[in-house]
């Protein structure tokens, strides 16, 4: 009953920041305990599936045989597991997969300065040159990796959204956004950039795939509709099979939204973002140490899951993620198995026809596990969705598989020798030791590369 | 430091007060009938949620004591009490570091509250079987905390400058 | 403190019937409110994927292409959809995949009598002739269908296992049933019969695959090895592709018990058994209504998710069995085009080694659908591991596939011509409408039938 004395007017309080300040450490005495929490995340410490050690997605406990996957794209040079948002810009600057091709889109999840950018130079951020414009202009504008300003309003603290692509992805789905629920933020803000995105073809937009819904299943058929009638078919030619492949990106927001925790209305923000008792316990935050739950279960896990005993939970994700991850693995191999038929039906002649009937089935049985594969959870964030993706990608890997089989029969060619072959090729792969080459291995003799060497 | 002292709000100092109380056994059934209370409980601002959910259920008619302490014998409560109540006041002023960075029941805690539950609700237990699971909470997920494990201000748009007047940082945190 | 006044020991009550009682009847007047809610079980209501109306399981919207599936053995000629407890007795006599060959294993989860039939006749009662022997046995033993005695021991009322079978396949397992708790006799009634099972090549005794564990790769293990060493081959010879094949049934516990529920201590009981208030609120007892929990939610579910909005949950639900039952549909799809790419193997001459190698991954193929479509909740017991095994025989029936393709090729088939044919003989199945004869249009001249007509 006391309360209402200390009652202040919300909407007079400010920070007495500007509202464009981009630089972290401007709220640091304001909010030095989110500050301080921030600072956590320089922390490295891995879990079974996932974690913050800047490590090789092609380590040979983690997916190996991506490089033949992603033969011909920057994914097969350098691909790294990710970490915490304290060292986006880093990441960025120092990635293989940044040419001097790169456009300003790849800056537009990494850093503070994005919105600005965005707001002053119109459609020329996107296409803008990253090395030679974007990235200079941010380190001038003083900006930090992701940070306060990308979810909080400088001014006043509310949350909100600075990336314009989810916005526009959500209302062409018929989502009314004017008036999002505190709940819808603790997601949305996260939404912004843990999406599948593509380049617009016409001025590199940073474009949500997301207008028929958020299963891997719709987002397929806007790849097929919507971006090709706009002109975009693909993200490169594989460098195996010749096919024009579309690549995933951590679809967490997408994967989390169609699954249990989020159709039962839990958020990003409650898992990732629990409240966290500091100073020695006199004060309670957000945690904005955004890392695996799996390290703070007490905080993220325990508050709903109060009748549960903690070490069976954490059983019992590892169990789903076991599950999950021994079907990734198999249908990644299935889809390399398509590859290689492919690559032997070109060598062997086949008519043009069939092998774009293959192709396509190719197309899409990748799209089905990279989506998978490339979400973050290992699966936790939807285990029943995640599992019937992997389902579909085996039946259209196969769907190409089967074609070639034919095609290749009737060409007399030797089948047994082409398995061999696969074998011999996926061991050279998995055999180099420097994870910058292992890509040069998925192509030999035998299995000749289809498409112009990488361009530097 | 000082500052920091005189800032105990009154109830705190009736806390300390009641239970050093207690120890000596001079007070009366009224005052040990306040700090069984909602009211008295709720004074913490830690135990402001639990207050929040508990108010919003079938057993807001209830004292928090009614289970969360032991009712099989008057010396076990109050030595119980005692001993709780002093952990609270340690925890609220000299032990603050301590305090855990979630609230969660005690293994000693769980064994009370449950032997309660079965206090109460004798005649459906005499009526059916109903120890099926380790603790009436198994089943019983949400009585009498956490119905609906969001409140509904979660499901409205945020008040602008909510998070500057609520929590965190310098600005106006309580 | 007033209680221990009133307490009676537990061990001195008794219920004054015989311990050999297996009559429903006789429990009626000592506990008329459990009789009761067990008398609800003549209830016949349906919900979307389950229900308990006696339909065919081949009708439009369950799984009409069974016949071609199951083909050449009972469970092609006339499969239904399960009902209440009540009907047990009454739906094994009348089903027509009971023989004069049938044995008396057939009884062993329908009838009260069962427990002292094994007790009389020890392995003799397995291998009895159903029709000539066990059946009008157990009538004049005044048996009853599934009752009280099945679950309770007549005496003291206490939960208890009677078939032996369960307790020697937990056993095999190696877990202790010495001393099972509360909570485990809730999940261990049912375990007794909802459960896969065979019947021992030596003794026709009703056998549950459980050694290797209870995930269906567990138990395909067992079949691939155990089984066999024990001289249980096969259920049957397939009639569109000659394999010798597994039949799955019912495997509610296994699934459960891998699945986010039994994982975490939820038994059967609790959401088939809840609570009940009844006599107008006075009394509580445990439901014996054994049904869909779609349809008692309120007390089903409610208590645990009391945090939940139960029409999401419902809808929850609804989402993890549409994406389930369309999974299953799929994985049903390719098993049959399997088997008739093997059927055109035989009537094209491909070598005995090669289609037996086919009929390897066909028998396999198709115990990972089956083992899920024969689970009762239409994936909810486990949505993550049913997907799981799907997934699996997807990619066997595409083994299959791919060998028939190159040997056909080799052949010099036509696979345009194959694939029309299997169309066609999908659609003479769909298109019957009377569902026993359903299967006979499984085979046509195109694709003959590659056993002897089934013995009748
Ligand atoms: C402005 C873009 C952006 C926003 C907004 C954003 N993230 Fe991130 N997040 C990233 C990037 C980029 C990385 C990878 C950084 C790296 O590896 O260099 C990342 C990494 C992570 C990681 C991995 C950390 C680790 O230890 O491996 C987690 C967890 C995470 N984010 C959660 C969240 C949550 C939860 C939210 C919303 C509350 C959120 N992120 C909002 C861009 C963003
Ligand atoms: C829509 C937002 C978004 C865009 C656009 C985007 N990223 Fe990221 N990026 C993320 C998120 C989220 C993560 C962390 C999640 C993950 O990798 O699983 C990440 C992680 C990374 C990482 C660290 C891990 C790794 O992949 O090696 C690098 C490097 C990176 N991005 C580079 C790029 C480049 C280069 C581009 C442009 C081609 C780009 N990003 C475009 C959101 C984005
Ligand atoms: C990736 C998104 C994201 C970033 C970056 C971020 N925050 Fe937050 N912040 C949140 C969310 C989500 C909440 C919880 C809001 C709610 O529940 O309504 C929050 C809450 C807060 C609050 C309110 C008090 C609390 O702890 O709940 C403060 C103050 C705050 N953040 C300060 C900061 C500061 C300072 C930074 C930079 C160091 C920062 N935030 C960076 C997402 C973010
Ligand atoms: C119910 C809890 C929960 C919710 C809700 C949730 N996550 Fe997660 N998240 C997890 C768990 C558990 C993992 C797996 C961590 C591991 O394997 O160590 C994970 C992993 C991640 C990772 C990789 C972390 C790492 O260590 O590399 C990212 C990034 C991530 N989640 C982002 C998100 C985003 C964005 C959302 C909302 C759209 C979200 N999560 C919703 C529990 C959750
Ligand atoms: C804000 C509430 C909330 C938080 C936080 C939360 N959960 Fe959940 N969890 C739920 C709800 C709601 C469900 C769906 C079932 C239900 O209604 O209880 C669920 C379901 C689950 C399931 C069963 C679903 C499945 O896929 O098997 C697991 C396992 C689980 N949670 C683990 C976790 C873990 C681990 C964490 C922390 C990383 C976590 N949860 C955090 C609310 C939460
Ligand atoms: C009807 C019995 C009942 C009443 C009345 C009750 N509680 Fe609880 N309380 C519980 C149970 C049960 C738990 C354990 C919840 C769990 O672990 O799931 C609990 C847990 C707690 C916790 C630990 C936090 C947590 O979530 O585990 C606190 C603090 C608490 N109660 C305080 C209070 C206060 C203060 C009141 C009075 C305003 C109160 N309780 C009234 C039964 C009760
Ligand atoms: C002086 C402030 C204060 C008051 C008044 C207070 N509490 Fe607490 N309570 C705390 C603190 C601090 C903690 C955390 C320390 C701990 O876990 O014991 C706590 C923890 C708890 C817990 C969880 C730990 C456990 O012991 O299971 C319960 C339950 C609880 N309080 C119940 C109550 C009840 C009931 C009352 C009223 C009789 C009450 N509290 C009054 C400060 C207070
Ligand atoms: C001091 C007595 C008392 C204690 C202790 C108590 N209850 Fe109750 N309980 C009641 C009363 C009185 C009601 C009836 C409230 C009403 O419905 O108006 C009730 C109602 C209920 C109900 C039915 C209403 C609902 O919320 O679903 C449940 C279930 C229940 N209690 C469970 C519990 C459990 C579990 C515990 C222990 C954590 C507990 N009770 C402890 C007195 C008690
Ligand atoms: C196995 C799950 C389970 C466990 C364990 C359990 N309950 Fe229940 N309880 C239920 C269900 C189901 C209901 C019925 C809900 C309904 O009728 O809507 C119920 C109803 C109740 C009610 C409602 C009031 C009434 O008489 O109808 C009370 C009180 C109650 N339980 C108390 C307890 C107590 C005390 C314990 C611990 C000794 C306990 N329960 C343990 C499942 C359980
Ligand atoms: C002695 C064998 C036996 C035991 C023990 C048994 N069941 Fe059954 N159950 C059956 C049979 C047989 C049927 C199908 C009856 C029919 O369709 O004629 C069935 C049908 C069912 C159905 C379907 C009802 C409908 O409406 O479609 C449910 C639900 C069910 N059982 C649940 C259980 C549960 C829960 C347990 C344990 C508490 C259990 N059963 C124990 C043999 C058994
Ligand atoms: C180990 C226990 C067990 C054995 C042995 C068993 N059943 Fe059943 N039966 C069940 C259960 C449980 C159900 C209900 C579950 C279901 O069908 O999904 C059932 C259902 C049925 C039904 C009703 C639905 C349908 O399938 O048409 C019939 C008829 C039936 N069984 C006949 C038989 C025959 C004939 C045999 C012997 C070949 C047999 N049962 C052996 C447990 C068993
Ligand atoms: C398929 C198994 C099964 C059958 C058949 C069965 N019961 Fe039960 N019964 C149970 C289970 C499980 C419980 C709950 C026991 C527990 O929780 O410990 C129970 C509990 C009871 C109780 C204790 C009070 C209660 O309601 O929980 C009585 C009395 C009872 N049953 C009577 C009967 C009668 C009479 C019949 C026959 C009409 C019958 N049962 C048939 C499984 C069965
Ligand atoms: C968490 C709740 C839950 C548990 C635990 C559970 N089930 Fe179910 N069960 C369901 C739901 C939901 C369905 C789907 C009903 C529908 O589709 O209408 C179902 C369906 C069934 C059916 C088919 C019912 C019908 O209408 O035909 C049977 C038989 C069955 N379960 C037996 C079991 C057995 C045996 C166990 C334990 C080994 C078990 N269930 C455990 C919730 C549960
Ligand atoms: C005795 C307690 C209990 C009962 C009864 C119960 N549940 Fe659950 N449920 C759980 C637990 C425990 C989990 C796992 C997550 C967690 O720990 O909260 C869960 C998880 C779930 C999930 C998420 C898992 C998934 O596969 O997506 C759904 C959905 C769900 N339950 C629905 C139901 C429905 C529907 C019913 C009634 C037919 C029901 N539950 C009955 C305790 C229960
Ligand atoms: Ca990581
Ligand atoms: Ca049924």
């Amino acid at each position: 009953s006391g309360s209402e004395e200390k009652a202040t007017s919300a909407d007079e309080l400010k920070t007495g920041l500007s509202k464009d300040e981009i630089s972290n450490e401007a709220f640091k005495d304001l909010f030095p305990l989110q500050y301080d929490s921030y600072k956590k995340n320089d922390r490295m410490e891995d879990t079974k599936y996932s974690g913050s050690v800047k490590r090789s997605k092609f380590d040979h406990d983690k997916e190996p045989y991506l490089p033949v996957l992603f033969n011909g794209y920057g994914f097969a040079t350098e691909y790294n597991e990710d970490r915490g948002h304290i060292y986006a810009n880093e990441d960025v600057r120092a990635i293989a997969r940044i040419t001097d091709k790169s456009i300003g889109s790849c800056l537009t999840c990494k850093s503070t300065a994005v919105p600005h950018m965005i707001e002053e130079m119109g459609d020329d951020y996107w296409g803008g040159s990253f090395n030679e414009d974007i990235w200079p202009k941010a380190e001038a504008m003083g900006h930090s990796p992701i940070g306060c300003s990308d979810c909080h309003d400088p001014q006043t603290m509310d949350l909100r959204i600075t990336r314009p692509s989810f916005i526009k992805a959500m209302e062409s789905q018929g989502i009314d956004m004017s008036n999002p629920t505190k709940n819808d933020m603790r997601n949305y803000v996260c939404g912004q950039c843990h999406v599948e995105y593509y380049f617009a073809a016409d001025n590199g937009e940073v474009t949500f795939p997301w207008a028929n819904g958020f299963k891997p299943e719709d987002m397929y058929e806007y790849y097929e509709t919507t971006a090709k009638e706009q002109g975009f078919e693909k993200d490169w030619i594989h460098n195996v099979s010749g096919t024009p492949m579309l690549k995933a990106q951590h679809p967490d927001y997408e994967t989390h939204i169609e699954g249990p925790h989020g159709q039962a209305g839990v958020t990003c923000s409650d898992c990732h973002m629990p409240y966290d008792r500091v100073e020695g316990g006199k004060k309670k935050i957000s945690s904005h140490w955004w890392t695996s739950p799996l390290k703070t279960m007490d905080q993220s896990c325990a508050t709903c899951h109060s009748n549960r005993d903690l070490d069976d939970l954490k059983e019992r994700v590892l169990n789903i993620q076991d599950t999950h991850m021994e079907a990734l693995h198999k249908a990644e191999d299935i889809s390399i198995t398509s590859h290689y038929y492919v690559n032997k039906m070109i060598t062997s002649g086949v008519s043009e026809a069939k092998i774009k009937e293959a192709q396509e089935h190719i197309r899409k049985g990748q799209w089905f596990w990279d989506i998978v594969a490339a979400e973050s959870a290992a699966g936790f964030h939807n285990p029943q969705g995640a599992m019937d993706s992997l389902r579909v990608s085996i039946e259209e890997s196969n769907a190409a598989i089967n074609l070639a089989i034919e095609e290749l029969t009737k060409k007399g060619v030797n089948l047994e020798e082409v398995k061999t072959e696969i074998e011999k090729v996926k061991k050279a792969v998995y055999d180099e030791k420097d994870n910058f080459k292992k890509k040069e291995k998925a192509i030999n003799s035998y299995f000749p590369a289809q498409q112009p060497a990488p361009k530097k | 430091m000082l500052k920091k002292l005189l800032g105990i709000d009154k109830k705190m100092l009736l806390f300390i007060g009641v239970f050093a109380g207690i120890i000596v056994s001079v007070v009366t059934v009224k005052t040990l009938a306040y700090t069984d209370s909602p009211e008295f409980c709720s004074s913490c601002h830690i135990m402001t949620e639990v207050h929040d959910s508990f108010s919003d259920s079938n057993h807001a008619g209830l004292a928090c004591g009614d289970c969360h302490l032991p009712h099989d014998t008057v010396v076990n409560k109050y030595t119980y009490k005692a001993k709780a109540g002093m952990t609270h006041v340690y925890f609220n002023t000299l032990g603050e570091a301590k305090i855990p960075k979630v609230l969660h029941a005690t293994e000693g805690s769980h064994e009370v509250i449950n032997e309660n539950c079965i206090s109460c609700h004798e005649n459906t237990l005499q009526n059916v079987s109903h120890d099926a699971k380790d603790s009436c909470s198994s089943c019983h997920q949400a009585v009498p905390h956490g119905k609906g494990f969001k409140t509904e201000d979660y499901f409205k748009p945020p008040k602008p400058g909510e998070l500057l007047e609520n929590k965190g940082g310098t600005m106006n945190n309580g």
